[in-house]
């Protein structure tokens, strides 16, 4: 599997299938949507640039790529390095993936390893000096050695299965470490309190902004659309740390106008979705797509390549590197509320509050066909959620389009069925 | 005199109703989708009012339903068949004392809806993007048995002994299981009633995953089935309600909302 | 209204905090020379031995004197006294329950002081393994039964008499607190009796183990500091409380890596709303460093007075990035 | 102060005029027969409560000094005098106190009671006044100290003739006790002036005493010796040792008290006290330090050691082999 289908004689990369998924798909973002903000043009521009014109991610010093939002991507800035987040979401590259992968497998795992396949792929992986490639689910963990097999440089970051005991935390930090060392080996350079500090805080002012995006969504009617806040969290997978946080900072600055405007973005009455399960990561916004299209509005989600990825900020006590890189490991494991971990009561508890804080008037759970861990806590969530009078409606669906048809009457269903409850409240 | 109409665009048939300004059902009618669906909508909403003599204006709301509700721009609004689904099997449910569970099987999904006592949806379930379990299935393996759609409720009574068991759920590996159990000399009565509990079986769990309530309705083309309804009352182990016209329900349903939206306007 | 609540939220709570305690300990360790007195009940340690500079005294001094009476006035008339006693001592802790020992005693204050000495140096601090924790936290409460048996028993001259102050003697802050008025004469081994000779020592050792163990560990002393333990008996009905909102934690573990004393429940439990143990010395670094609104707060009498909050969170951490010395 | 050479003291004493003359009074807190027990320690001597209240006894002994005097068994003619805390003055009764004469007496309040014996005698032309006078303390640290500081002042009593009061130390409070090595200073009064150049003697509790001359402004310092040498083990630091200090005043005038006529008066006063240890023979700063800088560095290696533990891999974790 050295030699790729894309590299013979590929077709100019515009033209190429993965750039049209995208565009197609961008169109009806932008253009099916009435009132998107001006803010925005920012990322659409920028999506079109990368992943229709194919464009490569601009990166100074080594490029890291990583796999899951557990790798500390603090570290890799402090080491002069850029992170660059690989989980894919094209349904061409897991048609790619799917010719060395089980067909069973997760859509985004095959995709992923599918864009690593095709080296033409976006965003441009070409230039990746190392993989770090987090133990989370089993498919992640034996994607490794397929990377391996590809030829890239991977480094298992080994993640504790639970995240509860102090073993497990203990465990966890030195592997934290050894990333660090593995970095400094990559790089040459040394972890110092200063450039660790430094990047901390450019990630930091990051999540902040992130943050205040978070809590715009809480206004009832929406300021803007869900499918807007996915593109922008998806946008982070490998923009320019500084440039995107700016991009946010202006996003939020028209919001607030538009709060004190008593802009509505969706009718009063749009049902208010809370999104989780598997992450919608770009091109694959089907589901959150289909539900605003149908006149729902995604207010808040509790998704890795959303929410779990920006929310939970680092908390240090003494700025000594060995608090630092330790409050590092503490905050990409503790809060973490991906379902690879034993327990899920904190994944449980966090939709719960979402769903409170947002006044949600109901959840949609996207299971990617072949992400068990997902497909295994659905009923748990369902019974959570049921018991609180919160509807849900259960989605396992995959990357490719032909279900469309399908999902849009199950989800046009559950909003008609959420819009009468309203009524009859 | 005003009426409203109801189309449901289904992947295999289109089926059309019209009910009065008391919401009674005044007809319906049923038509192959085919493949230019729109025309053939179309001809079956004017030949079901040509039928009983409703002139077009007289037509005051019409709801569209089905995959193909999108696509039917003449229609006043549309809605999703499980929503229309839930709301005509309510109505038509009252005659039989009202239901509160509701399992379609169409063309190519089959669906467990639960409904409250106004014919809100509570919950419901779908098959996922897979024919098995579906009308469409019937169609394949009626096919591979050389014996009408009609027939299958006939031989499933016919067979003696016990009907053998479908492995397969996915209607194109079922096709070549059929054909090998008519090699081994099995009748087609047994295969019938295997298949028939295969579906049933499915289409139970499916009715399980929402939760089953007091009566159970059934409707969709092959509610017609005499056989599968006994299968699936063997596997929930309860008594179904089933409609003199099982296909038109959802139609039905959206032309009774057609009437209380404009009603409500 | 909210303004003000928004910039104390927002406060910067490793400054306010040296500044407050220094403003105590001075009070405390040189009050005296104010003449300044507050009286012989204080829940802290502001140590009696601290002859010219105390601005009140450490209630445990007095307490191991009255016990130490002859059973016979002690259980008679002297009973009551003691009781007084008692009594002003806890209303003195009522006021701020535990934040006596994060804000007010003189000797924590000291260690806070070493603390940041060693942060300065770059040397980084020690945690207890959890089994450790767990049995070392239980010392405080055998030198609180020990404190009240060994002055019983010597009421009851079942013990020599000179072994008075059992706890005073072995307490670092006899030695250390006076140091900063110049007094260094506690710094001694006392050869007059056997006991006084071992105790003296013991004292001196403790005092070694003291100074050597804040520098490696935050707040070293305060697992084992009888005080707390007397403390946490009466923090039910104290006025100034801890308390959780479990619902709106995230479990990020913040709080619990920021705890000098290293307590996990205020991180892992998200059941009990009045979240503070027996270690806590109401520090409130906890509320600080909790990103999640309202999940953490200090309330006094049921009136909020600080609370964690998304913002003042992410103003102290900038802070954090920001400034280059971040010891005080 | 100077100190007489123990010679020529002897020379002065004996060349005195009235070296013959009758054995000094004086109140000796300490109890006649020590097998009764000893009572509670306060600050300012044994003491005994009774229900809260304070009492003193106080044994009244005669002889040079607390190594050779005895205690007597009946009370002698003459008034008992107590000036308490709020100066006011009654006459108390003394009587058989655990086997000998001595008088007890409250003291409710804090500070400084004064205890006198005025006790007169003519033999054979001269007019003989005895004088014992104690100062004793009450103070209890739970009444608080702030209060109590003006008491420190001594407190005299100008109906008494001759009256030997001990000045205080520098910063000397109600917790002072005197100590080996300190100097005290005594002011003597006659006729409640002060009396210059008159003779005045301290003996200490083993026998040692050191007279000397009251100066212009009447007063006389001592220093107290060290004179305990017990074997280390048995070192007592609160060992309380009694001294005496007694002046002789002579006036050369003839009067009558009563029937009976004399040529001149001698006035004998006494004073009590007791002092102990003093501090520096007993604490050591050296073996102090010493052991707080071993336990620093103790701690400090282990710590160490501790840290290097836990860098090593997975040590946190011990099986016990042993079952």
């Amino acid at each position: 599997m050295n030699t790729t289908p894309t590299e013979a004689k590929a077709p100019p990369y515009n033209r190429s299938r993965q750039a049209r998924e995208a565009e197609t798909l961008l169109d009806r973002i932008e253009d099916d949507f009435p009132d998107n903000p001006e803010a925005m043009r920012y990322f659409y521009a920028l999506f079109r640039r990368v992943y229709c014109q194919g464009e490569p991610v601009k990166h100074q010093g080594t490029l890291v790529g990583t796999t899951c939002i557990h790798a500390p991507e603090e570290l890799i800035y402090a080491f002069g390095a850029t992170p660059v987040r690989l989980c894919n979401g094209s349904y061409h590259y897991d048609q790619i993936g799917a010719d060395f992968m089980p067909a069973k497998s997760c859509p985004l795992v095959k995709a992923t390893l599918g864009s690593l396949h095709a080296k033409a792929a976006v965003p441009n992986t070409a230039a990746l000096d190392l993989i770090v490639n987090p133990t989370t689910c089993d498919q992640k963990t034996k994607a490794s050695a397929m990377m391996e097999a590809m030829g890239y440089q991977v480094h298992d970051l080994e993640l504790p299965p639970a995240k509860e005991s102090e073993e497990a935390r203990l465990y966890w930090q030195r592997a934290v470490r050894r990333l660090a060392l593995r970095l400094r080996e990559l790089t040459g350079r040394k972890l110092t309190r200063k450039n660790l500090r430094q990047a901390m805080a450019r990630t930091a002012r990051a999540q902040a902004a992130f943050r205040t995006l978070h809590q715009l969504r809480k206004t009832a009617p929406a300021l803007f659309l869900g499918k807007d806040a996915f593109l922008v969290t998806n946008a982070y997978f490998f923009d320019d740390l500084d440039r995107w946080t700016n991009a946010v900072e202006k996003l939020n600055t028209e919001l607030l106008q538009r709060q004190q405007a008593g802009f509505q973005a969706a009718q009063k009455r749009a049902p208010r979705i809370l999104f989780t399960g598997s992450p919608p990561i770009f091109p694959n916004l089907k589901l959150p797509l289909l539900i605003e299209e149908a006149g729902g509005v995604v207010v808040a989600d509790e998704t890795c390549s959303a929410n779990r990825m920006l929310y939970d900020m680092t908390a240090v006590d003494e700025w000594l590197l060995n608090d630092m890189v330790d409050g590092l490991a503490d905050r990409y494991l503790k809060p973490c509320t991906c379902p690879i971990f034993t327990r899920n009561d904190d994944r449980q508890r966090r939709l719960l509050q979402l769903a409170a804080d947002f006044n949600v008037d109901g959840v949609v759970y996207q299971a990617f066909a072949g992400c068990q861990v997902y497909e295994m806590e659905y009923r748990s969530i369902a019974d959570i959620l049921a018991a609180q009078g919160i509807p849900m409606l259960y989605v396992e669906t995959d990357y490719s389009p032909d279900d469309m048809g399908q999902l849009s009457t199950r989800i046009e269903a559950f909003l008609e069925s959420i819009k009468t409850r309203k009524r009859n409240k | 005199m005003s009426y409203f109409a109801g189309i449901d665009i289904g992947s295999t048939a289109i089926k059309a109703a019209v009910v009065d300004q008391a919401g009674q059902l005044i007809g319906t009618r049923i038509a192959p989708t085919g493949s230019s669906f729109h025309r053939n909508a179309m001809e079956t909403f004017e030949a079901l009012l040509a039928q009983h003599g409703i002139i077009r204006d007289e037509v005051k709301f019409i709801i569209a339903t089905g995959y193909g509700r999108k696509l039917f721009k003449e229609a006043d609004d549309s809605i999703s068949e499980i929503t229309a689904n839930a709301i005509g099997a309510s109505e038509a449910g009252r005659v039989f004392g009202g239901v509160r569970t509701i399992i379609n099987i169409g063309g190519q999904d089959s669906k467990a809806i639960q409904i409250d006592a106004n014919g809100n949806v509570n919950n419901f379930a779908m098959n996922d993007k897979c024919a098995a379990g579906t009308g469409r299935f019937l169609d394949v393996a009626a096919r591979n048995l050389e014996i009408d759609l009609e027939e299958l409720g006939d031989y499933h009574f016919g067979g003696d002994g016990a009907p053998l068991t479908i492995n397969s759920t996915c209607a194109v590996f079922a096709e070549s299981e059929i054909i090998g159990l008519l090699a081994n000399g099995h009748g087609k009565e047994e295969i019938v009633a295997g298949i028939h509990y295969s579906i049933a079986r499915r289409t139970v769990r499916l009715a399980k995953r929402v939760g089953i309530e007091d009566r159970v309705y059934f409707d969709g083309g092959p509610a017609l089935n005499k056989g599968l309804v006994a299968a699936l009352q063997d596997e929930l182990g309860r008594e179904l309600v089933i409609p003199e016209q099982p296909q038109t329900t959802t139609a039905f349903g959206a032309a009774v909302l057609a009437r209380s939206q404009y009603l409500s306007e | 209204m909210t303004s003000i609540r928004d910039a104390i939220n927002g406060i910067d709570l490793r400054r306010f905090r040296f500044w407050l305690q220094l403003f105590f300990f001075v009070l405390l360790v040189y009050g005296g020379y104010l003449a300044i007195n507050l009286g012989q009940y204080l829940p802290t340690f502001s140590c009696g031995f601290n002859n010219e500079g105390r601005g009140g005294v450490c209630y445990l001094l007095p307490l191991q004197h009255q016990l130490a009476m002859s059973w016979g006035t002690l259980f008679g008339w002297a009973g009551l006294m003691v009781l007084q006693g008692f009594l002003f001592f806890s209303l003195w802790f009522f006021v701020l329950n535990k934040g006596w020992c994060g804000y007010v005693c003189p000797l924590g204050t000291i260690q806070d002081w070493i603390t940041g000495l060693r942060q300065r140096l770059g040397v980084r601090y020690s945690r207890y393994t959890e089994g450790q924790f767990r049995r070392l936290s239980l010392i405080k409460y055998l030198l609180l039964a020990l404190m009240f048996l060994i002055p019983l028993g010597i009421g009851g001259a079942l013990l020599p008499h000179d072994m008075g102050t059992p706890f005073c003697d072995i307490c670092p802050g006899r030695m250390i607190i006076p140091m900063f008025t110049g007094d260094f004469s506690q710094l001694t081994i006392d050869f007059s009796t056997k006991t006084t000779m071992v105790m003296t020592a013991l004292g001196m050792l403790v005092t070694g183990l003291f100074l050597a163990g804040a520098f490696f560990k935050k707040r070293f002393f305060c697992f084992f500091c009888p005080m707390s333990a007397l403390h946490y008996l009466l923090s039910k009905p104290a006025l100034l409380k801890l308390k959780k909102d479990g619902n709106k934690c995230t479990r990020c573990g913040d709080c619990y890596r920021v705890c000098d004393m290293e307590i996990r429940e205020i991180a892992d439990d998200v059941k009990e709303p009045r979240i503070m143990q027996d270690d806590c010395i109401l520090c409130l670094k906890c509320v600080a460093h909790c990103p999640e609104q309202g999940a953490l707060k200090a309330a006094f009498a049921g009136i909020t007075v600080f609370e964690s909050t998304e913002r003042g969170f992410i103003k102290r951490m900038t802070k954090g990035h920001i400034d280059e010395h971040n010891t005080h | 102060m100077t100190r007489t050479p123990l010679p020529l003291l002897m020379l002065l004493l004996c060349t005195s005029p009235d070296s013959f003359a009758a054995p000094p009074l004086w109140w000796s807190e300490t109890m006649p027969h020590a097998e009764h027990g000893s009572s509670r320690h306060s600050h300012g001597g044994p003491v005994e409560i009774r229900r809260g209240i304070y009492h003193k006894n106080l044994w009244l002994r005669n002889g040079e000094g607390p190594a050779d005097a005895q205690y007597l068994d009946s009370a002698v003619a003459g008034k008992v005098l107590l000036k308490d805390v709020k100066g006011a003055v009654k006459e108390l009764a003394g009587g058989n106190i655990h086997g000998s004469y001595g008088v007890n007496f409250a003291m409710p309040d804090e500070g400084y009671y004064n205890l006198y014996l005025v006790n007169e005698s003519v033999t054979d032309g001269m007019r003989q006044f005895n004088i014992a006078k104690s100062e004793v303390l009450k103070h209890s640290c739970r009444e608080g100290h702030d209060h109590v500081k003006p008491l420190m002042t001594p407190r005299r009593l100008d109906t008494i003739p001759l009256e030997i009061v001990r000045e205080r130390m520098p910063a000397e409070n109600f917790h002072t006790s005197l100590g080996f090595g300190d100097t005290i200073t005594f002011l003597l009064l006659y006729q409640g002036a002060p009396l210059p150049g008159a003779e005045i003697t301290l003996h200490t509790a083993h026998g040692w005493r050191n007279s000397t001359k009251t100066d212009a402004g009447g007063r006389a310092s001592f220093m107290l010796i060290r004179d305990y040498y017990p074997p280390w083990h048995e070192f007592e630091r609160r060992h309380r040792q009694d001294y005496v200090v007694n002046a002789v005043h002579v006036v050369q005038q003839a009067g009558t008290t009563g029937e009976d006529s004399y040529t001149a008066t001698r006035y004998l006063a006494t004073l009590n006290g007791s002092y102990y240890p003093s501090s520096r023979d007993y604490r050591s700063y050296a073996y102090g330090l010493l052991v707080g800088i071993f336990a620093l560095t103790a701690t400090g290696v282990g710590v160490y050691l501790y840290r290097r533990r836990r860098q090593r891999r997975f040590h946190e974790v011990r099986f016990d082999d042993k079952h």
